[in-house]
């Protein structure tokens, strides 16, 4: 909040003018020069009792209601077969120093059927943030970093989309919908290309590295974080598996 | 300068306020003044009665003796003041330089002990937006010998007296150049309104700090 | 372009709307008598070649006529408005055994609460559900009306309620509904970005509806 | 003209030969500092209605872009629809431009200056370079608050009311630097307001000219007079007000924070308590114009000159115990709300003494309709229905139902549209001639006249409707509520007639701009007026009065039967007249 209300001081607004929050960056770096071959692959796992994840009640809203074949639910914790889905997993140690190029291509999420899609978003510092909203109503898009800029902007019809930008690294950025208090997303920014957000069967792979040891940790929005460390030869693959839950 | 007809209304004019126009317009000024430091104060009341259990006692946070040591001088400097005036009705430069001079070193201190008060209480953990985070006070909350947040006092307090010596320093930039037109012999016996006009002005503020003393250090 | 307030669905409705007619016609009379004096001060005293004003610099007894027929009509307006106010509004105007409703604004959505089985407000077995309030016909009912963020304000235009709903505060918001059907509620204060869309539908059931509805959403609650 | 000459005091206005900047630009002549004021306002005029045509088009045609809308950046209208918050910063900021940055320093910055010295015989102000530097501040504070939608977060979107908590956190709204910015820029502003009202007030207590006694100004200064005060008391709390709610955004205090010990309702308290006063600073002058003017047009006394004055010394006193109606719906205790509203209704009264005043004076007059005069009238008609459609929200039942409708903004707008402006447009005209020594076109005038009066009212006269109908203010889709729905036509309706009435507004320019090059030369007094402003020449010199002017009687003596002129300048010495005893005050 602090360097929210320095930085948005009235005194700074002219170094701080533009829409986006601040230049790419590296923005010519097509292609990210890989460092190595190396990768780590790997799943996350849930044993125990997954706990029940709240239908939402989207009666008032047909158009999403729509979407959907049965009860919508809201996905906090979507566990298949004993994976976890929706892990951001990152490398935290063991990293030559950077900086990285930042990529051009942009790190999408989708507003669809009143929920976030994805979920858990994973982006580099300066890396494009398109936000796309695929539902015909107003959706806000609300984002409460405490190291970035916050923003709160709308998106009034279907097929909008808008490009943010977040400078410093941040695990996690949440964002919120405060026409529909149930549509929460995390964007995970860090300032390095090693990270991965798993899928539905709770697989991941981060690739590109360089022969090493890294320390490496998954993050889950309400289970916590789970950390690992693996060693990778040049060119060869490492599996890591983190569980989560019990 | 030294026209005598300069301190009296505009000649051969309907008689509104029997007084020149500077001293007209710096008592409607300070009209203006008392309204914008009665919504300091209403706001104060407001929050004050309506979140009570946000006020310390009136020595736990503040320092109110060296306070009322720089209430005291702010009440010398209008005597100071009142003496500049009374000289030059006399005619007597020198000893209007001397008050002039000496009321402004004493507004000075005015301002420089507040200053050192405001980081007194910002080292001690007391701000704006109430406790430092970590800090003495902040400590002393978590005991439970302090209110376990001062947000609105620290609010009102910083305010309330920021502004008062945001005055007293416009005041004393003002004096400053009073006091160097003193020297240069630019005030006469006849014709010394730049002197009546700060001096009125000085007054008003000395005034606001008695109130505001008594209301945000006592009560 | 219509002077006629929309159908109304509430007891005291029919008191505003009548203070409503009345304020009409008073001020639909002034505005035609001040109107067309003036179009036929226009017309008759336009000038003319040859002619001269009349020298008149007023009239005390004029002066006096037109300061006391305002003041007196606005008077009674004053007095006929405090009685309704004093009913609708009133600090003891909440009718005794009117039910109870949490109405929680929030940026921007209405959190509406019921009680649960202990018949209470405020306890572990209230249910909530977005944007639909749910209330039986010719029963009074009030609202418990709070914000989370900034100030709302909870319109229900068939009623003829509006109550700002004020961070920090609880505001007492009565009403009895007198038909059944679905009326809509709307935000009227403005909330920030999504202030337009933040409306919600007030749905007024027969008694026994009304406790079929609340049955099912317990059951659904518990679940 | 029989006056004694006598010499005038000493001013600084003996030389002529002035460089261009200190000539017009950091003039310290009242006259040119009332005229860059007019150039501002204009200027923010325009602004304000291009940001009222941006929300008319959104209201109005909520399925098609924006015409020229792909202009505007992505965080405003992305392929020219508007955002919420983009509309929600126009709200905001056509009703702050509107208030602080046009209608006000039309009236006060403009006419105040221009017009207080002049009509009571004084060489200038009482303090000339405050009044410069009242201007500059006044244009400094203009730049800051459109800065707004230049920084992140675009401009200021809250409302020109500001409510906390919305406006405290850039939480709520999305609006980072540019709530910060509006909320200086207001404090900035006040201080130019304060400094004029201070200046002004200091003038017409000490620098009338001889025989200008109290009861014969013209009831234009007894209106700017008041003004004054009500500028000098209540604009000091708005920037205390301010202030505060920029600490709060700022340097984290928690005045208006519900969740740390704050008030939020403090706020509108602060605010109303400067902002129904300021309702009246933003309608007294006009009223004070329209007197004039229309006593000058139908060749006839004003009726009851006296009590016109105490009318206006009556709303300046009522002023400022009637600022709860507008907060009967916030939460407020209701037994004070019953006190709000009797003291609503007392004030009334001296309103409509006033109108019933007006039309006395046009009763059994010999009325000439020139430009000013159709505005006048217009004025008259039209804050005849702003006056009675108050009564309805001063009547707190029925304002729950139309607290925050569209009916409260027809109220306004006929207020401050039809009211305000109407005699800003006749006061131009009619001073235009000695502003800049030409008269404006008359047929233009007209035309302009008759097409901003008609749609004038196809624009906000339905509005009311809308009202009726439970339409909220300040929302920026109506189709998203069904009982809304019926209404679409008429909002639509509203979106064409104000295009239109924006159109409208081209014959002014055109005339105001064509009338200083090419205007017919206007002479001392074109209009046959008593005040002193007519009997020098036009456009007035610097200095104004060649001698000093000595005051015989009031300023509307017309049709009087003592001469055969239908009018009888205040200067002018009749046999039976006898000196007034400042005019041979000793040196």
């Amino acid at each position: 909040m602090r360097r929210f209300l320095v930085a948005s001081s009235v005194f700074l607004f002219l170094g701080c003018g533009g829409g986006d929050g601040g230049s790419g960056g590296g923005g010519g770096a097509a292609a990210v020069d890989p460092l190595g071959n190396a990768s780590i692959t790997g799943a996350i796992s849930f044993v125990g009792t997954a706990p029940a994840n709240p239908t939402i009640d989207m009666a008032d809203e047909p158009d999403c209601e729509a979407k959907f074949t049965g009860t919508p639910v809201d996905p906090i914790v979507t566990v298949s077969d004993g994976k976890l889905a929706n892990v951001f997993i990152r490398v935290v140690g063991g990293l030559p120093g950077g900086p990285y190029p930042t990529p051009s291509e942009p790190a999408r999420i989708n507003q669809d059927g009143c929920l976030y899609s994805p979920r858990v978003l994973g982006a580099m510092v300066g890396q494009p943030i398109e936000i796309t909203n695929s539902d015909p109503l107003l959706h806000n898009i609300k984002a409460m970093p405490t190291e970035n800029r916050p923003f709160n902007i709308s998106q009034p019809r279907a097929g909008m989309t808008t490009t943010r930008r977040f400078n410093t690294p941040e695990v996690v950025i949440p964002l919120e919908c405060n026409v529909h208090g149930w549509m929460n997303a995390y964007v995970a920014v860090v300032d390095h290309p090693y990270f991965a957000v798993t899928g539905a069967d709770g697989s991941f792979t981060i690739g590109g590295l360089p022969a090493g040891t890294y320390q490496v940790e998954a993050w889950h929005e309400t289970l916590g974080t789970q950390s690992g460390e693996v060693t990778v030869e040049a060119d060869g693959s490492a599996t890591l598996d983190l569980t989560f839950g019990g | 300068m030294a026209d005598p007809a300069m301190m009296r209304p505009p000649a051969r004019r309907e008689i509104g306020a029997d007084v020149y126009n500077e001293k007209l317009g710096i008592w409607i000024f300070l009209g203006s003044e008392v309204m914008f430091f009665t919504a300091l104060i209403g706001a104060y009341i407001i929050v004050r009665f309506g979140s009570p259990e946000f006020w310390a006692l009136p020595n736990q946070i503040l320092n109110v003796p060296v306070t009322a040591i720089n209430t005291f001088l702010l009440i010398c400097s209008s005597v100071t003041m009142v003496k500049a005036f009374a000289s030059i009705q006399d005619g007597d430069q020198k000893k209007l330089q001397l008050y002039m001079v000496a009321t402004v070193i004493i507004g000075a201190a005015f301002v420089g002990v507040q200053a050192y008060e405001y980081t007194t209480l910002v080292h001690e953990g007391f701000l704006p937006s109430g406790y430092a985070a970590g800090s003495h006070l902040a400590e002393l909350a978590a005991r439970g010998e302090l209110p376990a947040s001062v947000s609105v006092y620290g609010s009102s307090f910083y305010t309330m007296t920021g502004f008062h010596g945001f005055h007293v320093s416009m005041g004393v930039v003002c004096m400053v150049f009073v006091t160097w037109k003193a020297f240069k012999g630019k005030y006469t016996k006849e014709d010394h309104r730049g002197v009546e006009v700060i001096g009125l002005y000085w007054h008003f503020v000395d005034l606001v700090w008695i109130i505001l003393f008594t209301i945000v250090y006592l009560v | 372009m219509s002077w006629i307030l929309p159908p109304s669905a509430s007891t005291f409705a029919s008191d505003i709307d009548f203070l409503y007619y009345v304020i009409l016609w008073i001020t639909g009379i002034a505005f035609v008598i001040v109107e067309v004096g003036l179009v036929v001060f226009i017309v008759k005293y336009r000038a003319r070649p040859g002619r001269k004003a009349e020298y008149i610099q007023g009239s005390t007894k004029a002066e006096v006529i037109w300061t006391a027929i305002p003041a007196v009509t606005v008077v009674v307006i004053g007095l006929m408005s405090g009685g309704v106010w004093n009913d609708v509004k009133g600090r003891n105007s909440v009718p005794a055994g009117a039910i109870p409703y949490g109405v929680h604004a929030q940026q921007f959505e209405w959190q509406i609460s019921y009680r649960g089985p202990d018949g209470q407000l405020g306890t572990g077995d209230d249910f909530t559900v977005r944007n639909q309030l749910h209330i039986p016909v010719n029963q009074p009912v009030v609202m418990r009306l709070t914000a989370e963020d900034v100030i709302h304000s909870l319109f229900i235009p068939a009623f003829r309620v509006k109550q700002d709903a004020m961070p920090g505060m609880t505001i007492n918001v009565w009403f009895e509904a007198t038909r059944v059907g679905e009326f809509e509620i709307a935000c009227a204060e403005l909330c920030g970005i999504g202030h337009t869309t933040m409306g919600a539908t007030v749905t007024v059931h027969t008694a026994d509806d009304y406790q079929r509805w609340l049955a099912d959403r317990a059951a659904a609650a518990d679940r | 003209m029989a006056t004694t000459a006598l010499p005038l005091e000493k001013t600084t206005h003996a030389t002529h030969e002035m460089s261009f900047v200190r000539k017009y630009i950091f003039s310290t002549d009242h006259k040119i500092i009332g005229i860059q004021f007019l150039l501002m306002s204009f200027v923010f005029l325009l602004f304000g209605g291009l940001m009222a045509m941006m929300m008319r088009w959104q209201l109005g045609f909520p399925d098609q872009p924006l015409p020229a809308g792909q202009l505007l950046p992505e965080t405003m209208a992305p392929g020219g629809f508007l955002l919420p918050e983009f509309y929600n910063s126009l709200v905001t900021m056509h009703g702050t431009i509107m208030v602080f940055f046009a209608i006000m320093p039309l009236l006060v910055g403009v006419f105040g200056n221009f017009l207080i010295p002049l009509k009571i015989g004084a060489p200038d102000m009482a303090f000339p370079r405050l009044n410069m530097a009242s201007f500059w501040i006044a244009l400094t504070a203009g730049i800051l608050i459109m800065a707004g939608f230049f920084v992140e977060g675009g401009a200021a979107g809250a409302g020109w009311t500001s409510y906390a908590p919305l406006s405290a956190s850039p939480e709520w709204t999305g609006v980072v630097g540019g709530q910060q910015l509006w909320l200086v820029s207001l404090a900035v502003v006040g201080l130019a307001s304060i400094l004029g009202a201070t200046n002004y007030i200091t003038t017409v207590v000490n620098m009338r000219a001889p025989g200008m006694t109290w009861f014969r100004l013209p009831l234009s200064i007894w209106a700017l007079f008041v003004t004054a005060i009500l500028v000098l008391l209540a604009i000091p709390i708005l920037s205390g007000a301010a202030i505060m709610l920029f600490f709060d955004q700022t340097i984290g205090t928690h005045f208006f924070d519900p969740t740390d010990g704050g008030q939020p309702l403090m706020w509108q308290h602060l605010f109303w308590y400067f902002g129904h006063p300021e309702v009246y600073i933003l309608i007294l002058p006009a009223m004070g114009f329209v007197s004039d003017i229309i006593a000058n047009a139908s060749r006839k006394p004003v009726f009851g000159y006296h009590s016109m004055v105490y009318a206006l010394i009556s709303i300046a006193f009522l002023g400022w115990i009637v600022w709860g109606h507008h907060m009967f719906m916030s939460g407020m205790n209701p037994t004070l709300g019953m006190a709000f509203m009797m003291s609503t209704m007392i004030i009334a009264v001296p309103s409509a003494i006033k109108v019933f005043n007006w039309m006395g004076t046009m009763w059994r007059g010999n009325i000439m309709f020139h430009v000013p005069m159709l505005h006048s009238v217009a004025f008259v008609s039209m804050f005849v229905i702003g006056g009675l459609s108050g009564v309805f929200m001063a009547s707190p039942p029925v304002d729950i139902y139309f607290h925050d409708t569209y009916f409260i903004v027809a109220h306004l707008h006929y207020v401050l549209f039809g009211g305000s402006l109407f005699a800003i447009f006749g006061a131009v005209t009619f001073w235009y001639p000695k502003m800049f020594g030409k008269l404006m076109n008359p047929l233009l005038g007209k035309i302009h006249f008759w097409l901003t009066f008609v749609f004038y009212n196809l624009t906000f006269f339905p509005m009311h409707n809308l009202g009726v109908g439970g339409h909220m203010r300040r929302i920026y889709d109506p189709s998203q509520y069904e009982f809304l729905q019926p209404l679409a036509p008429l909002n639509t309706f509203i979106t064409v007639s104000a295009l239109l009435l924006f159109a409208a507004q081209i014959p002014f320019a055109v005339n105001f701009i064509m009338s200083w090059f090419n205007g017919e030369e206007a002479g001392e007094n074109p209009w046959n007026d008593n005040g002193l402003e007519w009997i020098v020449p036009s456009p007035a010199p610097h200095g104004n009065f060649a001698e000093l002017p000595i005051v015989y009687r009031g300023p509307y003596e017309f049709s009087s039967p003592l001469v055969e002129e239908d009018f009888l300048p205040q200067t002018r010495k009749l046999d039976s007249d006898t000196e007034p005893a400042a005019a041979s005050a000793a040196e």
